[in-house]
């Protein structure tokens, strides 16, 4: 983006873009609540629920006690008697604590109701590696994925933070929404996949991908911060003549296999990076469905890049070897070029 | 609070024969999975059908069939979603552990400790629209040994919530026995901790606990904040039908049977205040006959249509 | 497996074979303790702890009040402090409530600790589709196998309940160990999968699947209950010219994907079976590593057939069309020999 | 009990000279992720130092570092693993918020709530084996609104076992206010729901913290089972180091810090009582040189070869 492009843009960061969505959406809609932990009088430990207090007071915005399991339960709840429920957990390394009342009420009650339930709720979590250690440092939304029910919603650029966050919450279904603690404080026009962050409110559909970078080599998957990692490498190895084609899935329940698969037909490429573990997650699910789709020989190159199933150490010199980054997309984007 | 005591028992002996019809699905294998019944808990949801409105709230739990019905959810819809049939309350989805009647707020769960979470969703809802309804949350004894015990009703109490936690005591959870994992020799004791209202009352003695039930209920309904009943009472079947049950000696099983059926008890007690036996037969026969027929009738509905069996999981087809 | 076979077979069913096991290590080892609801008086709801309290008494067979995040918490403790906990979670489908202390401190302690600290602890479960609705139903293997750190086991025939339960207990690391519903009161003599359960104890190692049937065709890998329906499907389509090559995984981390990988070369079909979600799951993770192994276009097909991503219903109308049973995965096998 | 105050003050400055070590690796991106002192709680950690023995066990928190000084772990190696080298306690792997001591049963946890499960374990084995020892499991106030504390509580009790619940109730869970999401007016009253023994003191006078945390120590030591200590605190700088802290009044935290300084409290107390400024001061002093001394040799120390950063996932290789 030149420096024309983004001299007009709002000055805004990504936790502003979703506070904003959830005072809009509050706004316009009574039923929408927010609860958690630090969500009411600091705004929330990152600020995305910045100025929501003040406005509508301790019953819309709830600062709860450390006690996730019940408040998660006090959502599903909610939503059974007709509200909104935006539930925070602060980062997403707790949901352990609640897992529950995630898996076995939120995202089971509208089948388990024959449909006669509906759940109109929204779990608003961080995660992301940013130095912060084992327990402090995962995304896991394969283990959201894996269970069925809810949507998986990880944003990428500071407009769909917004748009994403109105989307969930406008959506009837229950909404996993993972921000990504290296992202929230980041401006608006900082981020490399940039776009102005609309001031009145909008929604950006859950289940459309976003192709951010569009290329004829290699098909490169992701979301989430990596989204800007990928489009720092895709730049890097452009200039050796590596043409990268960039999607940010944007949510991985519903994932857009589609947008993937044409893709990937085109490259005969397929690398998927991932933040999240490795093993039985987003990688290989993505692979087999577009192979699934395209037929089990249709990809000349088959890629995965992610955290190789190892707990997040302290030590950033550690934690750089395990995490996908600029650098080490770029080498893996070099090495398939290379290879044919 | 003047009772009808025709009205109280025949209330009690029609939970039971719900509960009798349920369990003969068991042997034919119409009903797998573990069937929970309520069998000597009779009075309990007597009680609660006497001081519940409509927009009152209950979740309850795996053993849930009388708490449904003192709610008001249709008899004919529930014992149909035990059987598991498209006719049922949640199309044959749910089953028995999950009942979900949004129509009367009620709802269940078949994990322990999962139900006061909910009710307290409920009760906040109650208090935010300034509505003077209250949420009855129910808990197994072994439940309360549960985190979400102390976390909901610390929130509840906190910001004065209309929650009411109802404690079947029991006294197993499953094959445990409650004194041989608790601390305290009840759970009323408990409320103190979080400011609560706490009572416990003899579960088993349907006048006393339609007293206290009022008595809770009313107190959190008029902004009092949450309250803790325990009503005690005695499991007479295995935990589920089918289980082996050899954890709870002959005799005791025999004693608690002599001495805590809220039905016997009552009736005797009727009978001493000048019932005619008569009357009270006719009620329990009308009572087994009416939930046989419903049951024959709802053993003729279909079954869910497998083309379904994908149906329902989210909202919107995005 | 010939009547004279199995005449002089042990008359033992799986969760004997557990208890079986459990009292044999108990003996042998006074660090082992147990610890669950309904472990000890009643022997285990499933009767896979029968026997213990009566032998080693209520310090280390410990019926717990329904408190499973503090009493799986209490394991590890019991573990650094020295002992070898078998902490039992009743369900697979109540992990959610104690899931944090299995990932965060379990699973992750022995490498937060720069390896000082060993996690000699044992969860063990029940999972498994018998009719019992949503949310007593999962089997969720991939929800731990996702997550570093533990090694997941999940059983098939009655001599492997000995077996492997034997090595989780004796590993210094954390081992899930689940158990499936619909195998535990099985005589040993009624599996396909049949072999004697040995009377005196004995380790089956984690980490080597077992080619349950040699067959050229098709490669088809699957665990716990499914290697009994596969079985019985293999053997139907024996009958068709279909030669199954069927691999029971008996763990799937640590995941044999060498040998599942060399049955599959040979064969040129890779079928998984799971009674798991199938999304981000055990399914695609298998195909991916086989093809990261083999080359991305190795094999002529690739298929997977598990539960498709919607809770249990609890009517069995409905639950047979969505879990693999015998008649599925034949109707899978014959898919995969007619199309090539 | 006799207590040695030039000790006491000691073992006091020292904690507050490293915990303000540490922060200096904070501007520097030495230290990432969250950074939690104790600074205002120094006195409860030299009144554990007080009581515990080497066999006891310590299960604290995201703000751990007094109680593992206290518990005997090796200063240097504890904050070489703060500065996440390879030469700490983890070998960088754990970092401040993970540190695990084996050899003085010391462990700490990242994650609300779960200290004191881990704490029971311990406690456990010790009855187990019929040993004369403790379990510490350390909790903010925040963390006793979370499910554990009451699983824990009612465990401990119904078996017990020899835990001590000790409770730093810094009145703050980050900026949520402990009376906005309480119910009782403080967390030592709650003792008598598992009728445990439980107890509130000042924890910002020292001396008071010795004796009362000795007194629990004694009477769980002793076979009484759980007991609680509820030690009131103000943490006197943000919850972790860049905390905005813009959710506590400046003249709260200003009045506060002037009234709830331990070490400041103690200092005064002894003038009064004829201690030398000078010695303290030289006190001071060489705590604070100690530390700094620490620190320069510990930023000499290598930070972990990437080539192992896969090692440790499993005990052994299978
Ligand atoms: C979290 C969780 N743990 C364990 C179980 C298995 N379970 C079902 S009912 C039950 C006993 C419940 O006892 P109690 O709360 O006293 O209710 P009761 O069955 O006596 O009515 C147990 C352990 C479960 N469903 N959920
Ligand atoms: C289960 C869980 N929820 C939330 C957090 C985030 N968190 C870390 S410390 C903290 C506040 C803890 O307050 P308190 O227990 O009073 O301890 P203090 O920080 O005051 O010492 C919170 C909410 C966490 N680490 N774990
Ligand atoms: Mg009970
Ligand atoms: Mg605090």
């Amino acid at each position: 983006m030149t420096a024309d492009m983004t001299a007009n843009m709002r000055k805004i960061n990504a936790s502003q873009a979703v506070a904003e969505s959830l005072f809009q959406e509050m706004e316009r809609d009574e039923r929408v609540v927010i609860l958690g932990e630090d969500v009411g009088r600091c705004g929330g430990v990152f600020g995305s629920s910045r100025n929501l207090l003040d406005r509508f007071g301790p019953m819309r915005v709830r600062d709860t006690p450390i006690s996730e399991m019940s408040f998660t339960g006090m959502g599903v709840g909610m939503a059974m008697a007709g509200l909104r429920p935006v539930v925070e957990i602060m980062f997403v390394d707790f949901i352990g604590v609640c897992l529950e009342q995630v898996y076995n009420a939120m995202a089971k009650i509208p089948y388990m109701s024959g449909g006669r339930v509906k759940m109109p709720m929204v779990i608003k979590t961080a995660g992301g590696n940013i130095g912060s250690a084992a327990q402090h440092s995962q995304c896991l939304w394969a283990t959201f994925a894996h269970l069925p029910g809810m949507q998986v919603v990880a944003p990428s650029s500071a407009r769909d933070h917004k748009g994403l966050m109105a989307a969930a919450i406008r959506s009837d279904n229950p909404v996993i929404f993972i921000e990504h603690k290296g992202l929230l404080l980041k401006q608006a026009k900082e981020f490399l996949n940039a776009g102005d962050v609309p001031a009145e409110a909008f929604v950006t559909p859950i289940g459309k991908a976003d192709i951010v970078r569009q290329g004829g080599d290699i098909t490169l998957v992701t979301l989430s911060a990596s989204v800007e990692y990928a489009m720092e490498a895709a730049a890097q190895v452009a200039g050796e003549g590596i043409d990268v084609e960039l999607i940010d899935l944007r949510s991985i329940v519903p994932l857009d296999v589609e947008t993937v698969a044409q893709s990937a037909a085109k490259t005969g490429r397929l690398l998927v990076v991932d933040e999240d573990y490795l093993s039985f997650g987003l990688s290989a699910e993505i692979i087999v469905r577009v192979l699934e789709r395209l037929g089990p020989s249709s990809l000349r190159q088959l890629r995965r890049h992610a955290v190789p199933d190892v707990p997040i150490p302290a030590a950033l010199s550690l934690e750089e070897v395990l995490v996908p980054g600029p650098a080490s997309i770029a080498r893996v984007l070099r090495e398939m070029a290379a290879a044919s | 609070m003047k009772l009808n005591e025709i009205n109280l028992f025949r209330t009690m002996v029609r939970l039971r024969a719900f509960d009798e019809a349920c369990i003969e699905g068991v042997p034919t294998f119409e009903i797998h999975g573990e069937l929970h019944t309520s069998i000597g808990q009779e009075a309990i949801g007597a009680a609660m059908a006497q001081s519940l409105t409509l927009h009152d709230a209950v979740v309850s739990t795996h053993r849930n069939h009388y708490h449904a019905l003192a709610k008001g959810v249709p008899p004919r819809a529930l014992m149909a979603e035990i059987f598991e049939k498209e006719t049922g309350l949640c199309r044959g989805r749910g089953g028995h552990m999950h009942p979900f009647d949004p129509e009367h707020n009620f709802s269940a769960t078949g994990i322990v400790g999962a139900s006061l979470p909910v009710a307290l969703g409920y009760a906040y809802n109650f208090k935010l629209k300034g509505l003077p309804y209250i949420a009855v949350g129910i808990c197994g004894d072994g439940a309360t040994n549960h985190g979400t015990f102390h976390e909901c009703l610390n929130m509840a109490a906190a910001w004065g919530l209309p929650l009411v936690c109802l404690v079947e005591n029991n006294q197993y959870a499953i094959s445990v026995r409650f004194s041989d994992v608790t601390a305290t020799p009840g759970i009323a004791e408990r409320a103190a901790a979080y400011g609560a209202f706490g009572r416990r009352v003899d579960g088993t003695d349907v006048e006393e606990v339609v007293k206290a039930f009022a008595e809770v209920a009313r107190y959190t309904r008029k902004g009092g904040g949450p309250s803790l009943l325990e009503a005690t009472c005695y499991r007479h079947r295995g935990h589920y039908e089918g289980d082996h049950d050899n954890y709870r000696e002959r005799a005791e099983k025999q004693r608690m049977r002599a001495e805590m059926d809220p039905i016997a008890r009552y009736r005797r007690m009727l009978v001493e205040r000048g019932a005619a036996e008569d009357e009270l037969d006719q009620i329990v026969a009308a009572a087994k006959g009416e939930m046989s027929a419903m049951l024959a009738d709802i053993r003729k509905d279909a079954m869910p249509d497998p083309a379904g069996a994908m149906d329902h999981v989210f909202a919107e087809v995005v």
